[in-house]
This record gives structure tokens, C-alpha cells and sequence, in this order.
């Protein structure tokens, strides 16, 4: 199982690693969509350190989403996932281990841009610290639930597009308690309720989605 | 039921759609024998593997591996069983050898190199071993997907079309390796337009779907 | 009764607009979703008549 | 009459058939009876003057786009468990109402919200939460449409539905955390005016019209996906050459 487990991270991993530009898309797409919110609402610090945690919250769901799409279809298209669900280890891991190596590859980079845009919107080094702990408990999530979506929308036309709209509602309370955490240091109210509930959270996707998502892989492959 | 039928397959129905493709279907094959599947286009054959293996879920009837529905032994049934589709599973990012490894993984299987060389170069695939799949041809990509059929060494082989984009080497070799395979008591499913010369093997013959082959007046 | 005259019951007591502005999209949602379900609960039966006799007419052609 | 009699599609549609006039006849005697209690005999209220008529529609087509949902969600489930087509038919039945309720209770709500808080819009967690109910069925919607396979767009669609509602609670407590901790949209809907008994007669009066409105319409859906799913067998094909 363990063994498993490794070999589709390692597998995934191998192919994120040939393939640099998608990955680099994704990070740039991040960085874009929180730039552009200061050229739209005005350079004026302060609300710059209010809107911040929302910003890159917000843009950091949809960096996520932009790459989800491709987590099953790639490996749709040349066959191999068909391998994968007819092997004899359970499906539930598989998906698990595609969500982690998702996270791996998209969610941590998120994490090391993180504080040099908040910096830009004027957080505080405590404020960045609680975005970066948020971030860390948050972007599993979103890899975990975009799972979910990836399967169900597998080969479909416009499956991205459908991706978004079926996902972006499930991801409303990691946004909440993510930014919030944030906001909470900002606000000078505290961010550790935050974080257990985002926390929580977290524990609530793994042991869900992963099995909503194997089921919803078979259904699509039928 | 007889002892060394091993797949036996009872009263499967298949729809498509709304279009039923075949019903009241029933066989099974056993140890050493080959089912080569037949009918024209659009009658079912592909939509048959992908009920054998389990991928699909038939409309009516029942599959049994080793007596048991395939649904109740599916860990037992995907590790004595291996299917190669018209995709080929194969990365194109990555060399062929990488693909075995990864292959073997994604099996919950440990990976011997010097048998996965072996195979890529009894397959004619020495040259390219350390190539990324994308610079290979079609016909070099469907052997290094036969090369992963070989490295499982399953029971039972699930074949859609195997022969596809092969040239007439690589026929007579895939031949060599089926009888190969039911000689030492293993077990396949085919479907194919080409011809096969399987002397010595026995084989039944399936026909899908109601209308008769050659369709073409 | 509430109402003294008709003006008196349309102007809800000043939020007529808000009442009535309800009321109104409710009914006609409500329409809506009557005309659109009459209008293809016909065409289903339609286009599957038109299915059917085009099976009849294929199956009746090849035998 | 037992439990089959409703999972097989011929007995259902004919059943149905004969059950529809009454439940649309008892939607349109229940609705007139819910309005002429709410605009004849519900007394007007002291602090929201005219304006809390809308309850009448506000609060049944809140629970109806609630309702729905979780009975798609049971019928989802049941379908997956058991491989039972009428249920995953029931299900789609159900969605188009569900979503009008939900939109109903929404710009219902909007227009109660203008005179009563001064606010068309506030985040709080009802609202907000309704209109993530409204995402869910049109997402649920829009992935049936864009699957052609009848069984996998069942399916998807009943796993989008389960998820969906585990998902909703947890957005309706975590927004109302979020709105405790943001002093700013303090405004409280939670608070419900005392209410007169004829207040609430007419407006429970009102959810069994919609409640009776909205079998009568799923069963004339559900009556269109049958057919459609069910035209290869004989019974369908009679009943599209008798009339």
C-alpha cells in the first residue's frame, strides 16, 4: 500500500518535473491575479493590509483550480489511467496519492510566493507568518476537493469551466477560515479558532473526499 | 462448470446508451485457451473487454473470476489480470524503461530492471531505451505497452485490437508470445481484424453484436 | 378585512413595490416553468413518436 | 401496492399519471386559500407594516429549495447504493424546482431585506448559504447537461449531490462564525418577529401548496425522463401510438 502510494507521487512528480512550463503557468497565474487587485482598488496601505488575506486567499483557490482540471485528464488521454484503476490496489489511494502529489507541486510553491506578495499588500511579519500556516493547512484542501471535480468532469467538453463552477462552492469554508485566520492577526482578534476549524476541515476532506472522488473516477471511466 | 474454466462470464447484457449491444451472453474460458472476440464495428467488442475487466458495469448478468463475481475478488482479479486498450498507457514524457518502472509500480509491484531491459529489446526496442516516448513511432509505442504486458506476468490478458500499428514482424512476434503465454497456462482475450496464426493453440470464437460478419455485401 | 379600499390594498400600506414585486416573480416563475415543462413534455412525445416510425420505417425497409 | 409498484418505471408512470390533477389541483386550492389567509385575514404587523406579507412566499420557498435538495440527495444515494433507475430519474426530476424555489426564496428575500433592514444583501449565513445552495443546483444542472451517457450523468450527478450536502451545513455554521467575528454586518436575521397564529397558518398553508406544487411538476418530469429512457420497451411504444 505504502509502496503504492510512493509510486504515483514519485510518478507524478517525474512528470511535473518534464514538464516545467505548466507548473510555471500556475504560479505566474497566482502572482498576476494578486497583483492586479491594487492597480484596481488604489495603492492606499492600510486597505491593502485589510483586502490581503482575502486577495490571496481568493487567488490562490483559483491557481489551484486552474491546474486541476488536468489532474486525471492527462493520464485519461494516453490510457495509463485506466492501468492505474485496474490495478489491484485500491482506488481511494490512488486518488489520494494524486491529490498529494497535485499539492506537492502546486499548493507549496503557492506557499513559498506567499510572503513576498504579502508584502506587497502591506502585512505585518505575523500577519505572513498566519497566511503561511493557513496556506499550509488550506491548499491540501483544495487539491483534496478539486479532486472530486477533476473526476466528475473527466473528458467532458469544457470540463474546466465545469470544474469551477462544481468546485468553487465546496471551497467557500476553507476560504472563510484561511482568510480569516489572516484577517483575524489584522484585526488583532486572534487567528487559532481559525485554524482549528480550518484544521478540522482538512481532517473532514481527507477521510471524504478522496472516496467521493474514486467513486466518481469509476463512474467517468465507465 | 468445468474445473480449469477460470473467467466465466453468465447471461451478461450490454447497453450503450440507450442501444442494448448484446444479451443473454454466455462462455468461459480456462487455463491455456484463447478467446479471440469478433463483429464489425459498433457492435460491442471493445465495450465487452471493458466489462471483462471490470472497468464497465454490465446491464444484466454476472462475470466470476475462479467462481467469484468480479466485484466481490476485484484485488485477486486486477492482480491476475491485465488489460491493453487502444491507448497504450504509455507517458510520452518519459523513456521506456521509466515507463516499466512506473508501470510496475502503479501494480503495487517491485521493479526488475534487467528483466524490463530484457523484454524492451526482445520487443526491438534496444535502440530507443533511453528516448522519451514522444520521439518514438506508433508502432515503437504499442511495443513498449506490449513490453508492460509482458512485465506483469498475469493470469489472464485483456487485448483490444494488440496487432494495431504493428508491422509484420512485430505480428509474427506478438503471435510467438501469445502461444508463449497459453503454453504456460495462461489465459487471454482478443479482439482483432487481423488475421492470427496460432497453430497449436486452441482457441474459441465470439461472435458480438447480430450482424454477420463480413458485414460489406 | 385589512383593506378599506382597492388603492389602499395594492399600495400595501407604501410597500407595494416590494409585495408585489415578490409576488409577481414568484408567478411568474412559477408560469415559466409550467409553459417550459407543457411545451416539452409535448415535444418529448413527439420527437419519440418521430423515432419511432423511423424505426419502423428502417426495420420494415431491410427485412 | 408495495415498494416496487414505485421503482418500476411502467407502474410509476401510470400511477403518477393518475396522481398528478390531484396534487396540481391541491397546490391551486391550498395557494388560493394561503393568499386570501395572507392578504385577507393575517392581521398587519405592528413593526413591519405591510411588508412581511412576502413571508408568505419567502419562507415556504426557502424550505421548499432546502427540502428538495436533501430529498435529491436521498434519492442520489439510494441510486448509487442500490442501482435503482427511478430514483436517479426522481432526482433530476427534482433540480429545475429546487433551483426555482432556491432563486425564488432569494429575490423574495432581497425585496423583504430593502424595507425591513435597509439592505437588499447581507452575508449572513442563510443567505449566503442559499445562494450557495442555488451554485449547487445549477452546477448539479449544468453537469447533467454537459454528459451525453445517461448513467454516468446519473451517477456524477448523484456524488456532486452527496457531496454538496455535506458541504452546505459547513458553510452555513462557518459563515455564521465569520459574521460573529466581523462587527460590521452585525445586522441579525435571526431574530423572527413575534408572529400572529393566522400569520403562521397562512404561511404553513402556503408551504403544502408549494410542496404539493412541486411533486406535481416532478412527477410531469419524471413522467418526460421515463419515457425518453424507457422508449425501446412495449409499453412505451403503445402508449406513443394510443394517443
Amino acid at each position: 500500500m505504502g509502496r503504492f502510494l510512493l509510486a504515483v507521487l514519485r510518478r507524478d512528480l517525474t512528470l511535473a518535473a518534464r514538464r516545467r512550463g505548466d507548473w510555471l503557468i500556475a504560479q505566474f497565474f497566482f502572482v498576476m491575479v494578486a497583483s492586479l487587485f491594487p492597480l484596481g482598488v488604489g495603492p492606499e496601505p492600510n486597505m491593502l493590509a485589510r483586502i490581503g488575506p482575502g486577495v490571496l486567499w481568493v487567488a490562490a483557490t483559483l491557481a489551484s483550480l486552474l491546474s486541476l482540471s488536468r489532474l486525471f485528464s492527462d493520464d485519461h488521454h494516453d490510457g495509463s489511467l485506466e492501468h492505474m484503476v485496474l490495478s489491484p490496489e485500491p482506488t481511494v489511494l490512488l486518488v489520494l496519492g494524486k491529490s498529494l502529489a497535485h499539492w506537492l507541486i502546486y499548493g507549496i510553491p503557492l506557499l513559498l510566493i506567499a510572503p513576498v506578495l504579502g508584502i506587497q499588500f502591506n502585512l505585518s511579519w505575523e500577519a505572513i507568518f498566519i497566511l503561511e500556516i493557513s496556506l499550509l493547512l488550506g491548499t491540501p484542501i483544495l487539491s483534496l476537493l478539486g479532486g472530486v471535480g477533476a473526476a466528475l468532469t473527466l473528458g467532458l467538453r469544457g470540463g474546466g469551466v465545469l470544474l469551477t463552477l462544481l468546485i468553487l462552492p465546496l471551497y467557500i469554508p476553507a476560504l472563510i477560515f484561511g482568510a480569516g485566520a489572516v484577517d483575524g492577526v489584522v484585526a488583532g482578534t486572534g487567528a487559532q479558532a481559525h485554524l482549528s476549524l480550518l484544521g478540522a476541515f482538512l481532517v473532514l476532506s481527507l477521510m471524504i473526499a478522496p472516496w467521493i472522488a474514486a467513486a466518481a473516477l469509476r463512474v467517468s471511466l465507465e | 462448470m468445468p474445473d480449469d474454466a477460470l473467467l466465466s462470464v453468465h447471461d451478461l447484457a450490454c447497453a450503450r446508451g440507450e442501444r442494448l449491444l448484446f444479451k443473454d451472453m454466455n462462455f468461459t474460458v480456462g487455463a491455456g485457451e484463447l478467446l479471440l472476440v469478433q463483429g464489425g464495428n459498433g457492435q460491442g467488442k471493445t465495450s465487452l473487454l471493458r466489462l471483462l475487466t471490470g472497468l464497465a458495469r454490465p446491464e444484466a448478468g454476472e462475470i466470476r473470476w475462479r467462481g467469484e463475481p468480479i466485484g466481490k475478488c476485484r484485488d485477486l482479479f486486477h492482480a491476475e489480470m491485465i488489460y491493453l486498450g487502444h491507448a497504450n498507457g504509455v507517458k510520452d514524457d518519459l523513456d521506456p524503461i521509466e515507463n516499466l518502472r512506473f508501470a510496475e509500480g502503479l501494480q503495487g509491484r517491485a521493479f526488475e530492471r534487467e528483466r524490463a531491459i530484457d523484454l524492451l529489446q526482445r520487443l526491438g526496442l534496444s535502440r530507443c531505451l533511453d528516448l522519451p516516448c514522444r520521439v518514438l513511432s506508433f508502432g515503437q509505442r504499442r511495443r513498449v505497452a506490449l513490453s508492460a504486458l509482458l512485465l506483469a506476468d498475469a493470469k489472464l490478458w485483456i487485448l483490444d485490437e494488440p496487432l494495431t500499428g504493428l508491422d509484420v514482424h512485430a505480428v509474427a512476434l506478438m503471435e510467438g508470445l501469445i502461444r508463449d503465454h497459453l503454453a504456460a497456462g495462461g489465459m487471454a482475450v482478443a479482439t482483432t481484424h487481423q488475421a492470427l496464426n496460432l497453430e497449436g493453440v486452441k482457441v474459441q470464437r465470439l461472435l458480438v453484436g447480430n450482424v454477420a460478419i463480413p458485414e460489406m455485401a | 378585512m385589512e383593506w378599506a379600499s382597492w388603492s389602499d390594498f395594492w399600495s400595501m400600506g407604501g410597500y407595494g413595490a416590494y409585495v408585489w414585486g415578490s409576488y409577481g416573480v414568484t408567478a411568474l416563475c412559477i408560469l415559466i416553468e409550467v409553459v417550459l415543462l407543457r411545451r416539452s413534455a409535448g415535444e418529448t412525445r413527439r420527437r419519440l413518436r418521430r423515432m419511432r416510425q423511423w424505426d419502423l420505417s428502417t426495420s420494415g425497409e431491410s427485412q | 401496492m408495495n415498494l416496487y409498484t414505485f421503482s418500476s418505471p411502467v407502474n410509476f408512470y401510470q400511477l403518477s399519471g393518475k396522481l398528478i390533477p390531484w396534487f396540481m389541483g391541491g397546490a391551486v386550492v391550498l395557494g388560493l386559500l394561503g393568499l386570501y389567509i395572507g392578504f385577507f385575514v393575517a392581521p398587519t404587523d405592528f413593526q413591519q407594516s405591510e411588508a412581511y406579507r412576502i413571508i408568505f412566499i419567502h419562507v415556504p420557498a426557502a424550505w421548499m429549495g432546502m427540502f428538495i435538495y436533501l430529498v435529491m440527495a436521498f434519492w442520489g444515494a439510494i441510486g448509487l447504493a442500490f442501482n435503482t433507475r427511478m430514483s436517479f430519474m426522481m432526482a433530476r426530476a427534482l433540480a429545475p424546482t429546487g433551483a426555482l424555489f432556491t432563486f425564488v426564496a432569494l429575490w423574495t428575500g432581497a425585496l423583504w431585506g430593502k424595507p425591513m433592514w435597509g439592505a437588499w444583501w447581507v452575508w449572513d449565513a442563510r443567505l449566503t448559504s442559499t445562494l450557495i445552495l442555488l451554485f449547487l443546483y445549477i452546477g448539479i444542472m449544468a453537469l447533467w447537461s454537459s454528459i451525453d451517457d445517461v448513467k454516468r450523468g446519473d451517477r456524477a450527478g448523484a456524488l456532486l449531490t452527496l457531496i454538496g450536502a455535506i458541504n452546505v451545513p459547513i458553510i452555513y455554521f462557518s459563515v455564521q462564525w465569520w459574521n460573529t467575528l466581523h462587527q460590521g454586518a452585525s445586522i441579525s436575521l435571526t431574530k423572527a418577529p413575534s408572529m400572529a397564529a393566522t400569520m403562521l397558518v397562512g404561511m404553513l398553508v402556503m408551504a403544502f401548496a408549494a410542496w404539493f406544487y412541486s411533486i406535481a411538476v416532478a412527477f410531469i418530469r419524471v413522467r418526460g425522463i421515463i419515457l425518453e429512457r424507457e422508449r425501446q420497451t412495449e409499453w412505451v411504444k403503445t402508449i406513443l401510438e394510443n394517443d
